[in-house]
């Protein structure tokens, strides 16, 4: 089941590949229908999941490459049934938010789109680090073609500087899975990349440093961590809506996913002795984001920044290392793909209709746009963290688990919860409110059927979040528990002395 | 049992909000008006079948408070957070209040914005914040009296910036939840105090567990949730937004920036009471605060010269008392003030916003005056708010007021801080001033403009007003002890064990200064401000216009300096340090591939130096080994 | 011809059959018409794949008083070796052709230089070595100029021999210093002698000396100067060609030599084989980084895979053995896959050399494209493609079997990598974005077709299923064991 | 004794080596070049290997210095150097690197050295080196034939007219 | 009797003889000399082994450098004649097109 859903977008994008690019109509709609069918796999497979396990489950195992130790190996956990989850949702809403705005190359853009599905699922579902390593780095190259093909004009630099920045960091990844193996060969006596068998052996403390320092190096990068963000800034900007949405609800969940996957299993001491350094770039992040969005111009800059500081969030609740902190951590991974998701089909939505993200180049929308008012409004809010939406559940356990290991966490992260409105509320009435200055008003049209239908959904998740979280919440807390429990016996009896 | 009605009172305006969010631009606009006040009508009229529901349970014995769980909201580990409602003598009377006042408020909307355009979307924010403001009250867990908390200020904002085609509107509504924000922040704090010491956010768990907390735990807690409270309620020092926030239109005004909303600080500490005054030191601060700010707030409304701003810093002021009476340890004095003052507030604020109909929204107290004759109706029951709030017997801010000063008095016999008292009698004399100041030049004197042809508002406007003055007049019944005090004997219950009054005040004497301050004051104001007159008290009157200059200093201090380091942030750092170093070492790779490239020179008779070079290394490696 | 001498000549019965193959054609194209030398590349597969068949059969043995050894490490190498020439055929006729340079010696010239390395892999004596290695060498100097009326090609060709002739030099002076420090140019005896006396300077120095000629063949830096300038005057089918083969000869005698027979001084080796490794990873890249013309930047690109090459080499293990052949399989298909791409381009009726030449590519034959970026992305290393394996079987095994010094290049090889992405996926950024210039052509070249599908083909099979290549040479190296 | 022929050979080979290299002629370097194959000649003769002298002389002085001379004359090339130096730091980089190889190479080479051997009086004969050819070195006796094959072809291939292009 | 360190001192200056002619001469025809002179050194020290181990492989290998150096040349040569036929220069700093 992992594996059909990990490939069906793959297959798909074969089968679309022997449509001719003139075809633009047939290729939308078919890539839309593979993303749907992808969709209802993961939510069949939602509701399989048994959330009282905290093991990995519909796992699939068969070997790869056996004279490198290399297997396939897929399964779910509560963690990455959530991801997976998020995944297959935005992607048809990305897919159906850019028939607007993507009338060039439809073709290579819908392959991209899929290949990126696949890869970014693989990523999730896959518990072989070299598997984990291959989908990894297979997300970078049709993520950059989406920048560098179909982003705005510095879209060269932008998709060079994603590509290298995250790749850089994650290379030395890489070496770190190699050394581990090789520690394998050593303590295991075979040789394996498989995560279970590699966490059963229970690294040195002493080796666990360095190499979790690779690890956390590539996935700080991604999320991406306070002073390494630049790179998102300018993606952001120069990215095509769809790609923004995917690279915000999506790609940067790798990085916290990678924190919650491979921390707790394989570095539980290293995790838990840098958990305050985390926590440190966490706050500052979350403080420095906010702070740099408030006085940005540029509408997709300032949604990026708010993704730093959101993602702060993320990173303080893993490092507060309780079932709260992790917990609101996961369910804050996906509110800011929901969320910030949303923003970016926002400002897409207007800048397909006057081609400007200048925040200048707006004002008084909402008279024009009422509906787009209301779904900007519900999505700011939501972006917000306020209470009935889906960002105060995450944003709260998030608190609650900082504040339990340390007070001053939460104490000045809840600095990020005033700032967010502040700089929100304020792109908003500089967009919305105030008399018509828009330079283009004939152009502001308010949504169309279709667009509606792309936040529809995206609107629905945030009340259905911000209302019942425990949907999602129950499915991971066996897991999230089961981490914990292998981080505090680690710390408590160190495995180095074996 | 009819108490598990109490959803409803939730649901209906929630069904209001619903209808008119989804389909009020379809439907005439008059009707969508109507739909929201209907179903106003109906969470108030589900509110009173519960209040005689409970009134059958209050036989002795029965708990006082009766919690209605009703799913499980939010886990996590050891939390679980039940969305779940809580009826006792404390929701039962905001709610009736709340919806009370909101009834009347939405009929007069539907006059007020009968030519508004837009008149659906406010009504659908109406109903939203009365669901909100409503789920605020009857909220059976810290956390979702939280949401309601959050909720009525976003509705705040929505309202606020409800004309967000005027850039001051819109700013003000901002600047509102911003503020508010900021006391969320500490609220939050506290709740996760309370939380982490507690291991529950169940008020009434809360409630009883609080005696256990630790005096640092109970103190701190207490002091964050306060913050939290002065933010909402519009007390020192986050009052800035209140003031900005009447760029509302006028029932939002007398519903959510007199009547209900703000009002939710002093319900927090009333629905925390075992909490908040049990904590040691607490209390006194809470009363200062009340007290300051209630003085504060009087001597700027002194100089406004938009009616509306008057209202709005007699609304700070008038919180300011009823926290006085949360410090002086008397909760129920508090909520009694709290419900008169809702009648008398929305009173004055429906009749300003009535005198704004009727001059095409001229609302600048200098380009009034003269307009008793002409809206006679308005005018009388301004007159019975300012009566009222200025602590006139037989009044009901009188009684409520009085009852205040008698606590603090209390508190000042208990503890030798006499200041709130003091300060909370200098402000009764203010008020009597500044209200009368305030009738006098909207109502006496001549007209300022002679072009004008006011006019009297319609029936739909007048008729609440009428409803709201009576209830101005004689609210006081509902606490003064001629009549039995029903509110405070249907609140003690509930509230009484929490406090503790060494000894009694002497209440008559007390009376009597009250009542000869309030008539001095009415007295004073009558005399200064006759005949349209409006003296400007020199560099105290400048100071109090600018509101103490307090809003100044925040953007000097704060917002300024907040904006200038975003900007460095943004700038120098992002830019110009971060991302620099990042493209820094994509410029010095570019450098080196240049110098890399340059070591190609094409020459052969180079390359071999190369190779001969690379040689020596090599075999001299090997050589010298 | 006594007994000895048939089972010996039976050993080299591929490489007899590879030359045999070349006098053939050289008989054959004396009386075939002009028009009819498409049955020169028929004969010169044909012969191929009988010596592949052959290769593939024959025992393994010792033979020629011990300067002859086929083994798997032969075996592999020269199965690999043929199907570069086969490769290296395929790509010239239309080519050739097309530029009137079609002549029986082309194929002669790729025979005879398969027919060197093939022995390279196979020399189990140093005077052997530099013998194929001559073989391998003096047919690559004449391909590269074989566009005689064209300067850069005349160029490319005097360079190559200039230096060539010159690191041979060098090379033979350290056979001389071995032999007279150890009396014997047999691998083995001078491996067993060295054992006898590790510290013996003429012999250090000797091997150092073999460093170079081997270092100059395989272009590691700082004896990589000839391949970017040759490549880039080179034909393309003759850079294509050399670019593989002369690889592959060096690295199997690398091999052959250093992990193989040198054992007894692999401290020493490995520190120099790693600083060269090194400085080849990182000068090459980055002198990748801001070149304008494709086969330069193919060139730098197979300059820095030396490098990496290198690594496994410089550890030296039976798995980083097994690593580096596999890894050289890679190379093969995606850099003849790379250079075939250019082969199908015309500019103005010349090569199509600039890589703004590609722009918009995508436009105008999308399968060549996106063939293109197949090959770039595995160049670059990036999964799920053949080069990501490549990479990471070298890296494992240096890791695993290189200690510090192992993990130190890993860490040089990966970033390096990092910088490496700029400059291949800018050729497949190019090709997507951008309008195609008017005056660049597409050939419609079956042939040349042929080996992109192949070489296409090879990369993501060897990406997405490694293990069948990779099983191959991990039984050679655990053969080697 | 054998002093009295090596000084005199040695001396005439350097001096030749340094007229291969310093010679503004090209015709110069040949001769030069021929003189320092004479005196190799010689020492071949000294170090007992007959056979090698005499193909030293053979195939070096009558077969490659005269090709050299040969394509000295078809290429008029008198001097063949530009007058511009473009490389101007070649000369003093190459001489002192030079130097320091020198060093090098020659503490490697005298690393090796021993006594002489004993060796029979047929050491170094026609026969004893054609038995090794054609016994031992079989197999690079016939890759010798390829690569001068190779050379051939070369030869062939590089010195054709240039078919179809433009003579230039 | 002369030692083999006097005969191998010769070869290795001779060799460097021949490398820094390489580096310093332009003509190519006088580099190709250059570079035979390495090679006659190289055979010098093979012979001086060959005598010193008392094996004659040293000579054997000479001869194979005799072939190989035979057919360098004529590639040389014909390379050079080659390019001064189209530049009529055996200047090899002339043959600089190809650099970066």
């Amino acid at each position: 089941m992992l594996s059909t859903l990990i490939f069906l977008p793959l297959a798909g994008a074969v089968l679309i590949g022997f449509v001719p690019r003139d075809r633009e109509h047939m290729i939308r709609w078919l890539g839309l229908s593979v993303t749907l069918g992808a969709l209802l796999l993961a939510a069949r497979l939602f509701q399989l999941f048994d959330g009282s396990s905290g093991g990995m489950q519909f796992s699939e195992q068969t070997p790869w490459v056996p004279s490198l130790g290399i297997g396939y190996h897929v399964g779910v956990d509560g963690i990455s049934l959530l991801l997976v989850g998020l995944t297959a949702v935005i992607f048809p809403i990305a897919l159906l938010g850019s028939w607007g705005s993507i009338t060039e190359r439809v073709k290579a853009f819908t392959l991209a789109m899929l290949g990126l599905e696949t890869a970014v699922l693989g990523t999730f579902l896959s518990l072989d680090l070299i598997l984990f390593y291959v989908f990894w780095e297979a997300v970078l190259i049709p993520m950059a073609f989406l920048i560098g093909i179909w982003g705005s004009a510095n879209r060269r630099y932008a998709a060079i500087k994603f590509f290298l920045y995250t790749m850089a960091a994650s290379v030395l990844m890489l070496v770190a899975i190699i050394a581990l193996h090789v520690i394998g060969i050593g303590r295991l006596g075979e040789r394996t990349f498989d995560l279970q068998r590699l966490a059963e052996m229970g690294l040195p403390a002493g080796l666990q440093g360095p190499l979790f320092a690779a690890f956390a190096l590539a996935f700080a990068v991604k999320v991406p961590m306070w002073p390494l963000h630049t790179w998102l800034p300018d993606a952001h900007t120069e990215a095509p809506t769809a790609g923004s949405v995917i690279l915000a609800a999506v790609l940067l969940k790798m990085g916290t996913y990678g924190f919650v996957r491979f921390g707790p299993s394989l570095f539980p001491q290293a995790l838990a002795a840098s958990a305050p350094l985390i926590a440190t770039l966490a706050i500052i992040g979350i403080l420095y984001g906010a702070a740099v969005s408030w006085v940005q111009t540029d509408l997709k800059r300032l949604v990026a920044f708010s993704s730093v500081s959101h993602l702060g969030f993320v990173m303080l609740g893993i490092a507060a290392l309780n079932v709260q902190g992790l917990q609101g951590a996961l369910i804050q991974m996906i509110n800011h793909g929901v969320s910030t998701g949303a923003l970016f089909l926002i400002v897409g939505v207007l800048y397909d209709r006057t081609h400007s993200r200048a925040i200048a180049d707006y004002g008084g929308v909402a008279a024009l746009m009422p509906r787009f008012a209301a779904v900007f409004t519900i999505v700011a809010v939501s972006s917000a963290a306020l209470p009935g939406t889906n960002g105060f559940v995450g944003e709260f356990l998030i608190l609650l688990g900082a504040f339990r290991t340390s007070s001053w966490w939460a104490a000045l992260a809840v600095g990020g919860v005033v700032l967010s409105v502040v700089y929100l509320l304020w792109a908003y009435q500089q967009v919305m409110h105030g008399p018509v200055t828009a330079k283009h008003p004939e152009r502001l049209v308010d949504l169309t059927p279709r667009e509606m239908l792309v936040f529809v959904p995206l609107i629905a998740m945030i009340f259905a979040v911000g209302l019942y979280p425990r949907a999602l919440l129950d499915k991971s807390e066996a897991t999230v528990k089961a981490a914990l429990t292998r981080i505090e016996q680690a710390v408590a009896a160190p495995v180095s002395r074996r | 049992m009819t108490i598990q009605f109490a959803p409803w009172i939730l649901l209906w305006p929630l069904l209001g909000w619903l209808t008119n969010g989804l389909i009020g631009r379809r439907l005439p606009r008059v009707l969508s008006g109507w739909v929201a006040a209907l179903a106003v009508a109906a969470s108030f009229a589900t509110a009173l079948v519960v209040l005689s529901a409970f009134g059958e349970t209050r036989a002795p014995g029965m708990s006082l408070s009766i919690g209605l769980p009703l799913y499980s909201w939010l886990g996590a580990g050891d939390l679980d957070v039940q969305a779940g409602l809580l009826v006792d003598a404390l929701s039962l009377v905001m709610v009736l209040t709340i919806t009370g006042v909101g009834l009347l408020i939405h009929v007069y909307s539907i006059g007020y914005m009968a030519e508004d355009p837009h008149a659906s979307r406010y009504f659908a924010y109406l109903n939203l914040f009365m669901f909100s403001m409503l789920l605020l009250v009857l909220a059976g867990n810290l956390l979702v009296l939280f949401v309601g908390w959050e909720l009525v200020g976003l509705c705040s904002y929505l309202l606020i910036g409800f004309w967000f085609t005027r850039p001051a509107a819109a700013t003000a509504g901002r600047k509102a939840f911003v503020v508010n924000r900021i006391g969320d922040a500490a609220f939050l704090l506290g709740l996760l105090i309370l939380f982490t010491s507690l291991n529950t956010l169940d008020i009434l768990k809360i409630r009883d567990g609080a005696a256990g907390l630790s005096d640092g735990a109970r103190a701190l807690a207490a002091l964050l949730l306060f913050a939290g409270a002065t933010g909402k309620s519009a007390q020192l020092p986050l009052h800035v937004w209140l003031p900005d926030a009447m760029e509302g239109p006028t029932p939002v005004s007398a519903l959510i920036h007199a009547a209900t909303m703000v009002t939710a600080g002093v319900f927090l500490i009333a629905r925390l009471d075992r909490l908040f005054l049990t904590a040691p030191g607490v209390p006194v601060v809470i009363a200062m605060v009340g007290a300051l700010t209630a003085f504060y707030a009087a001597t700027v409304a002194l100089r406004q010269h938009d009616l509306k701003r008057v209202l709005a810093y007699s609304t700070i002021s008038q919180l300011g008392y009823m926290f006085v009476a949360m410090g002086s340890l008397a909760p129920a004095a508090g909520i009694f003030h709290l419900v008169t003052h809702a009648f008398f507030k929305a009173l004055l604020f429906l009749a300003a916003g009535s005198v704004m109909h009727a001059m095409h929204d001229v609302i600048d107290m200098r380009r009034l005056g003269g307009l008793a004759r002409p809206l006679r109706w308005t005018a009388g029951g301004f007159v019975i708010g300012v009566l009222a709030i200025a602590g006139i017997p037989p009044f009901a801010g009188f009684f409520s007021k009085d009852l205040i000063l008698e606590h603090a008095f209390a508190l000042g016999m208990h503890t030798g801080n006499y200041l709130p008292y003091a300060l909370g009698l200098l402000t009764a004399f203010v008020t009597a001033v500044y209200m009368t100041r305030a009738a006098m030049l909207t109502f006496g004197g001549r007209p300022a403009d002679q072009n004008a042809h006011p006019h009297e508002s319609p029936p739909l406007m007048l008729w609440p007003m009428g409803v709201l003055a009576v209830l101005a007049a004689g609210g006081g019944a509902l606490g003064a002890q001629a009549a039995g005090e029903p509110l405070l004997r249907f609140l003690g219950p509930l509230m009484a064990p929490a406090m503790e009054i060494a000894s009694s005040p002497p209440a008559l004497l007390l009376a009597g200064v009250s009542i000869a301050v309030a008539l001095a004051g009415v007295l004073i104001g009558w005399t200064a401000y006759r005949d349209g007159r409006d003296p400007s008290l020199g560099v105290a009157g400048t100071f109090f216009e600018r509101g103490w200059y307090i809003n100044d200093l925040y953007e000097a201090v704060i917002v300024a300096p907040g904006k200038t380091l975003a900007r460095w942030l943004a700038g120098p750092i992002d830019l110009g340090l971060i991302d620099a170093a990042v493209n820094g070492v994509g410029h010095v790779f570019g450098g080196f591939g240049e110098a890399a490239r340059r070591l190609q020179t094409g020459y052969a008779r180079q390359y071999a130096l190369v190779l001969l070079i690379g040689t020596i290394l090599i075999v001299g490696y090997w050589v010298l080994r | 011809m006594s007994a000895t001498l048939v089972a010996d000549l039976a050993l080299v019965a591929p490489e007899l059959m590879v030359f045999g193959t070349a006098l053939l054609i050289l008989m054959i194209d004396l009386w075939l018409p002009p028009n009819r030398r498409g049955w020169l590349v028929g004969v010169g597969l044909a012969g191929v794949a009988w010596a592949g068949w052959s290769a593939a059969g024959v025992p393994d043995g010792i033979g020629f008083s011990g300067m002859y050894v086929r083994d798997a490490l032969t075996r592999s190498g020269q199965l690999l070796a043929l199907a570069v020439v086969g490769l290296g055929i395929l790509v010239a006729p239309e080519y050739l052709r097309r530029t009137r340079l079609e002549r029986g010696e082309y194929y002669v010239l790729v025979l005879t230089a398969g027919g060197g390395a093939m022995l390279m892999g196979a020399s189990r004596d140093l005077l052997m070595l530099f013998l194929s290695l001559e073989t391998l060498s003096i047919p690559l100097y004449v391909l590269a100029a074989t566009s005689r009326a064209n300067v850069r090609s005349q160029e490319a060709g005097m360079k190559y021999f200039l230096l060539g002739a010159f690191a041979s030099a060098f090379f033979l002076y350290g056979v001389a210093l071995l032999y007279g420090a150890t009396g014997t140019t047999r691998l083995a005896d001078l491996g067993q002698a060295l054992e006898r006396m590790p510290s013996s300077t003429s012999a250090a120095a000797g091997v150092g000396l073999l460093t170079i000629g081997l270092g100059f063949k395989a272009a590691l830096v700082p004896f990589h100067t000839w391949a970017p300038d040759v490549y880039e005057g080179a034909p393309l089918p003759a850079a294509t060609f050399m670019a593989v083969i002369a690889k592959i000869g060096a690295f199997l005698a690398l091999l052959r030599v250093f992990p193989l027979s040198l054992g007894a001084l692999a401290a020493q080796w490995t520190v120099v084989l790693g600083a060269l490794a090194a400085v080849t990873m990182i000068l090459a890249n980055l002198a990748a980084l801001g070149q304008t013309s494709y086969k330069r930047l193919l060139a730098y690109s197979s300059i820095a895979h030396a490098g990496y090459l290198l690594i496994g080499v410089a550890v030296g293990t039976p798995a980083a053995i097994s690593a580096v052949l596999n890894y050289l399989v890679v190379y093969a298909a995606m850099t003849t896959g790379a250079f075939a791409v250019a082969i199908a381009v015309e500019r103005n009726g010349q090569e199509a050399d600039r890589i703004d030449d590609y722009a918009g590519l995508y436009h105008r034959a999308p399968l060549l494209a996106v063939a293109t970026a197949l090959f770039m992305i595995s160049l670059a290393g990036l999964p799920p493609l053949a080069g990501f394996f490549a990479k990471l079987g070298v890296f494992e095994a240096a890791v695993e079997g290189g200690g510090r010094v192992g993990l130190l290049l890993v860490l040089i090889g990966v970033l390096s990598s990092v910088v490496s992405v700029y400059y291949y996926l800018r050729v497949a950024y190019v090709m997507f974005t951008g309008e195609l210039s008017a005056d660049v052509r597409i050939n419609r070249s079956p042939l040349v077709n042929v080996v992109l599908v192949l070489a296409a083909a090879a990369v993501v099979q060897m990406g997405i299923a490694p293990s069948t290549v990779n099983a191959i040479a991990h039984r050679v190296g655990a053969f080697l064991r | 004794m054998e002093w009295l022929i090596f000084v005199p050979a040695a001396c005439l080979a350097l001096a030749g080596g340094v007229g291969v290299i310093a010679s503004r002629q090209p015709v110069h370097s040949a001769l030069a070049l021929l003189m320092v194959l004479a005196a190799l000649a010689v020492m071949y003769l000294l170090l007992a290997a007959q056979f090698i002298a005499v193909l030293q002389v053979i195939v070096y002085a009558g077969a490659i210095v005269v090709l050299f001379l040969f394509v000295i004359m078809l290429l008029h090339a008198r001097r063949g150097e530009g007058s511009r130096e473009k490389l101007p730091r070649q000369r003093a980089a190459a001489i002192v690197l030079g130097a320091v190889y020198l060093v090098v190479l020659a503490v490697a080479v005298l690393a090796a050295t021993g006594p002489f051997a004993q060796v029979e009086p047929d050491f170094g004969t026609a026969q004893q080196v054609g038995q090794s050819l054609f016994g031992t070195y079989i197999l690079p006796f016939e890759l010798a034939s390829i690569i001068l094959l190779v050379g051939m072809i070369a030869a062939v291939v590089l010195g054709r007219r240039q078919s179809g292009e433009e003579p230039r | 009797m002369v030692p083999p360190g006097a005969y191998l001192l010769l070869s290795a200056v001779l060799f460097v003889l021949g490398t820094v002619g390489v580096l310093v001469r332009r003509n190519a025809l006088i580099i190709f000399m250059a570079v035979e002179l390495m090679l006659n050194s190289v055979n010098l020290a093979f012979v001086t082994f060959a005598r010193q181990l008392g094996t004659v492989d040293g000579q054997v290998i000479v001869f194979f450098v005799l072939v190989v150096a035979a057919v360098e040349v004529v590639v040389g040569l014909a390379l050079i004649v080659d390019i001064f036929r189209s530049r009529d220069s055996v200047d090899i700093d002339d043959v600089d097109l190809l650099r970066g």
